[in-house]
């Protein structure tokens, strides 16, 4: 019952497709032209496929397993925050034509909704914002920045900014510094609106970190079952065993987190999303640290795939909020 | 199919209201882990009367006793019974240990027997696994029975039963076939407690009440009838039971569970402790904490057990205990008032909780059927 | 060279005589006439040994280790804190006539030493006491109280107080209530003497704490030996080897914690004494649970010694202030 | 006594301020672990400088070209080497690791020919133990020696070799009897590095840099004289090696902790984190950590090794490795800034430190030794 037999096909087609194609130089391109990965929950009146957010979630447990060198996270979660009020971008974000992404942390205050320095004034008809982003996922690639600033959730074309990109210690997901200095802006949504594209943000980056999560515990796994020490597997060490154990515990935790918030109603999502992205990026940090314990030297090595997915974790754990900000949030939410 | 379970959820709530009230007024909130002694008779009769109106063995098929509610009902019922403040429940074992295992592997003539009384709360049952030198090596069991005429015939002890003081019945996993190795000759018999060859004595804990028991078979007997499975079945019979998919039940616990944390959460709204944002950061990671417990529950519903038993077992059982911990997480924890070893309910939680990382299959055990899943099973390494 | 010879000698003899009477009634005064054990740390010409407080440490590592149920620990804490500024006390408390304790904790504020409401007047060539300390130690058979309060510490005979005294969870060690209502004191230091008085009370219980985790993984160790499961003895899982390594490392870093704390210069001491306890009252906590974990069953029954450890031990991490306060204690002390 | 340590540090003291500076300024604060790629010759000649001055082998008896120091006069230098702010050694593997053993097993011959250059730093060491596929497993090793006439002829790999692309000498676990199982049948061998049979290629690492080598011999030679022990004596010597007593070099390695831990903490402070009650109660304890590290090596200096090795080894890499986890807890820590891959101190914290537990005799392997000297050995379970 966690998941429908459509389901489950989108994820063993996708899981092949980028097991194929994941290094290709132009696997964005096919992501999106061949399999319209960007168009799943794009309503059909825009050119997508009608999906829920449950299957976005599934392509993004996939696109982590495969640590995915493209900005598919960032403009899904943005297409998914402007839904109608931005129709007019839909078609060319289903197409793959637009890469959209989501400006909220500032210098200084971080992704701190209650600090905001940015600004939006109405100006003969339109907006115009000014202000500094900073951590903004895949932002030199962008075509469109959906930009949280004071008093709502504003679309900005990407050629109206200065852009500063960043390489980033995991190398598969560059950010940039973005200056809006008077940039002509399209009001689309209010403060809700805002907190809800962040939310969003936090939820794809919890359903990302199950995928890195479970493909780092199933690597982990293969390598203890291959390789040998005092002449057996390490597999049939018991010290290891238990604790490859508890990493799965909280992989199976994740997931259930991340499916429940997948599928949660609209009013519970401002609590589900922090906690799925806390409980995602927490055991993807674990699993992905023990694995590079449980390889051995050779997990330290650059060749060795364990630090991509140990660098990735490491990253998701901070972007949108440390846990211990998160952890914060959802207790304010929560009422507690 | 909506429309129908709103209709459900209001029966539910109009039943509880209408019937947690009067003489059982004082379980609003009781019983539970760690106050399993608390008002027993009076929650023995509150069993009978959830029985009566058919809410044990919701789920089961009509023609064994039970309402053939879904899952969706079923949760439903549990929360609202949570909403209602419904008393720790006695009749568990039976309904979601023994009565699956008949379901899997018992006769007709003993799904008849046995499974309307459990559905009735007119038979409580309690667990005959774990001996004094066999901890969790079921395989190890040391308790035998043999056939004599229409009986079998038990002489052994069992350790940490729950609920032996009060239970009617009892499933033994014995010896019935001595030259035969560990695992094999062992079989699952259902034995009657009311009996002169049982005796129960309580354990006391170190809560300084007594939750489990010890049971003596001094020559108990039980029809021949009532074994489940062949004789030297039993080890696969019990381990099926091991790994019946609790996740309904589950949903029941954490009834409990919110309750508990609620109140860790106001006492340390009124000591001051939640005002610190390092005791805060605590308290809130165990309120997630629950939350995924839910959200585990809730996405392994109906799906096979296996290990998935196991990961919500550890969950379940880390969580608790660390809750316990937060408990009594400030100076004043350390008093004791009243009576002699009179506990307060934080020291309950606290102290009962060390139990729940041991008991029902101790973390240990559950660690290795999660590997066992993952790398494949290599013997005891 | 960690520890002398006469040191060890010392604990050999304790050792012994706490295996042979620690449950005995007459315990306390076996202790001090015939061991003189309340002696040890006072100056020759109070009728002491003479002896520093490393001495004292091995003698709370030892009745910690034997969980000994008679008021030892806040006795010579307290005469150590006194010294010469009592001098007309020592001789009682080196006979073991005189049982002292230090009054420091109040309602709502605990052991927040700049939150005190208990208030010393002058009156007459002495001084009053007003207020209410909680939590002190032993403090129904004390003797003699050490009273923090405004302005420094005091001496107040027990009978000039009312006293409420509480069992405690681990039963070992009851606390009591104390009210002044302008009880006669005598003023034997100012502020900084108070503090000095605590950190020599969190030191202390800091080495009875190395004694009780000592302990209680000698006894887990022995029963993984003896014990066994599928056939072979529990000592042979390596799953559980590996949690009694870290237990057992846990263990010498607080040894080593506590040995050095009970050497340290003066000015050392307020960093060194919080530490010590800090780090000791963890490990003790960390063994005694997991000791219960690895007893299994039998360790969570009243008869078995398990949950006598692990109880003092929680009561040892809670007492004089939990870790996160010291650790805030620590950080302040540290200039961090 | 005391007047003469206080006289001792006066003389370290202003040694260290004469000479680390001018040509060697550029080395304060430089070097240590994650960092041995910096500034590779200019600490080549420190280390020449020191031991030119008697700083290395400080505490050996003068015959084998030491000072004859007691342990005080030790922990003096490295107090006071610390608050200099001295650079990261390169001397330690022959100082702490070859010379003890030489000592313990060498013969009157080989202490005479190579303690005294490694008290002078005119011969640096590397270890050759670790092999590709036998991890931490040394009675695996497939490197071969074999005699020729008056040489060792050494074929074999060697891998996580740490400063062998400086090192002139290399100690290798080699097996000479090639019939004899497992731990039996190895030698431990004395190698010089700079010769046609012996190339050294840097791994590249998680950080980007190289730190470690793998090594490989191709008919390596070495005099025959320059075996340690008797043939087949290689892995008692070699387990020798690994419970060498450390802790007076653990305090010099404490110097390094210090400086990056007041880093963490200062930028903490500048970007706000330590003002947080959370992070504040986080970074505090990595400081009592470091006193911890402290007070365990001053206790245990002197005492017979074995299982103390072991506990400290534990306890500084899993302390070190915390460190660098609380070094990148903020959300800039991810950025990436200048020349592809340049990574920032904190970075290269955070990543170098995850080999800590891995190299140097694993925490896996740590905690077998640690049980094996409470629980007894049990062979590999």
């Amino acid at each position: 019952m966690t998941y429908s037999q459509e389901q489950e096909q989108l994820r063993e087609t996708l899981r092949a497709f980028l097991a194929r194609f994941g290094d290709d130089k132009e696997v964005w391109g096919r992501l999106t032209g061949e399999l319209g990965l960007t168009a799943l929950a794009i309503d059909e009146r825009y050119g997508g496929f009608g999906a829920t957010l449950a299957e976005v979630g599934i392509a993004l447990e996939e696109t982590g397993r495969a640590l995915l060198a493209a900005p598919y996270l960032p403009t899904v979660a943005t297409a998914a925050a402007l839904g109608e009020a931005a129709a007019d971008e839909l078609p060319g974000i289903a197409a793959g034509t637009t890469v959209a992404t989501l400006a909220v942390a500032e210098p200084g205050t971080a992704w701190r909704l209650d600090a905001l320095a940015t600004t939006a004034r109405e100006s003969g008809g339109g907006w115009r914002l000014d202000g500094v982003k900073e951590y903004v996922l895949d932002g030199q690639h962008a075509d469109l920045l959906a930009v949280v600033a004071e008093g709502g959730l504003f679309l900005v074309r990407a050629e109206e900014t200065r852009r500063t990109g960043h390489s980033t210690l995991d190398q598969t997901r560059p950010q940039a510094r973005v200056v809006f200095d008077g940039a002509p802006g399209v009001r689309v949504g209010d403060g809700r609106a805002a907190a809800h594209a962040v939310d969003l943000h936090l939820l794809a980056l919890a359903a990302e970190s199950v995928g890195v999560a479970r493909a780092s515990l199933e690597a982990t796994a293969a390598h203890l079952l291959t390789r040998t020490q005092f002449g057996v597997p390490l597999a049939t060490f018991q010290a290891l065993r238990h604790r490859v154990a508890d990493l799965a515990v909280k992989v199976e935790a994740a997931t259930s987190t991340v499916w429940y918030a997948l599928r949660a109603d609209p009013d519970e999502l401002p609590v589900a999303a922090p906690l799925a992205k806390v409980v995602a990026t927490e055991a993807a940090y674990a699993v992905t640290a023990e694995s590079i314990q449980l390889h051995g030297g050779i997990g330290f090595t650059w060749e060795h795939d364990a630090h991509r997915y140990f660098k990735r974790a490491t990253a998701n754990r901070l972007l949108f909020g440390d846990p211990v900000t998160l952890r914060r949030l959802v207790g304010a939410r929560a009422g507690i | 199919m909506d429309g129908d379970l709103a209709a459900f959820r209001a029966e539910v709530r109009d039943w509880l209201a209408a019937h947690l009230t009067g003489e059982f007024a004082p379980l609003v909130g009781a019983g539970g882990p760690g106050r399993e002694h608390e008002l027993t008779e009076l929650r023995v009769a509150w069993e009978r009367e959830l029985g009566a109106a058919g809410w044990i063995g919701l789920g089961w098929p009509v023609a064994d006793g039970g309402r053939g509610a879904d899952i969706a009902r079923q949760v439903v019922f549990f929360e609202e019974y949570a909403r209602a403040g419904g008393p720790g429940r006695l009749s568990h074992i039976g309904e979601y240990l023994l009565a699956p295992t008949l379901v899997a592997y018992g006769t007709p003539e003993q799904r008849r027997r046995f499974l309307p009384p459990i559905a009735r709360a007119q038979e409580l049952w309690c667990q005959g696994y774990s001996e004094p030198e066999a901890g969790s090596d079921l395989a190890s069991v040391r308790t035998t029975a043999v056939r004599d005429g229409d009986t079998w015939r038990i002489t052994g002890q069992k350790v940490w039963t729950s609920l032996a003081h009060i239970a009617q019945w009892c499933f033994v996993l014995a010896r019935t076939d001595p030259s035969a190795s560990r695992h094999r000759g062992l079989s699952y018999l259902l034995v009657p407690m009311d009996q002169p060859g049982i005796e129960v004595r309580p354990i006391v804990q170190l809560t300084g009440t007594s939750e489990f028991n010890e049971v003596f078979f001094d020559g108990a007997v039980t029809a021949a009838a009532n074994i489940v499975g062949a004789p030297g079945d039993g080890w696969r019979v019990a381990i099926g039971t091991l790994g019946f998919e609790r996740g309904v039940a589950t949903l029941g616990q954490q009834v409990g569970f919110a309750r508990e944390l609620d109140a860790v959460i106001a006492a340390a709204r009124a000591d001051g402790r939640l005002a610190d944002p390092v005791h805060y950061d605590r308290l809130v990671d165990a309120w997630i904490g629950l939350r995924v417990l839910r959200y585990h529950a809730l996405r392994t519903l109906g799906e096979s057990a296996g290990a998935n038993a196991s990961v919500a077992k550890l969950l379940w059982a880390n969580w608790h205990q660390r809750l316990g911990e937060l408990a009594v997480d400030e100076p004043g924890a350390m008093l004791a008032e009243g009576e002699p070893y009179a506990l307060s309910d934080a020291q309950r939680l606290f102290l009962f909780t060390r139990a729940d990382t041991i008991y029902g299959g101790s973390n240990e055990i559950q660690r290795g059927i999660v590997a066992d899943a993952l790398l494949g099973k290599v013997g005891r390494r």
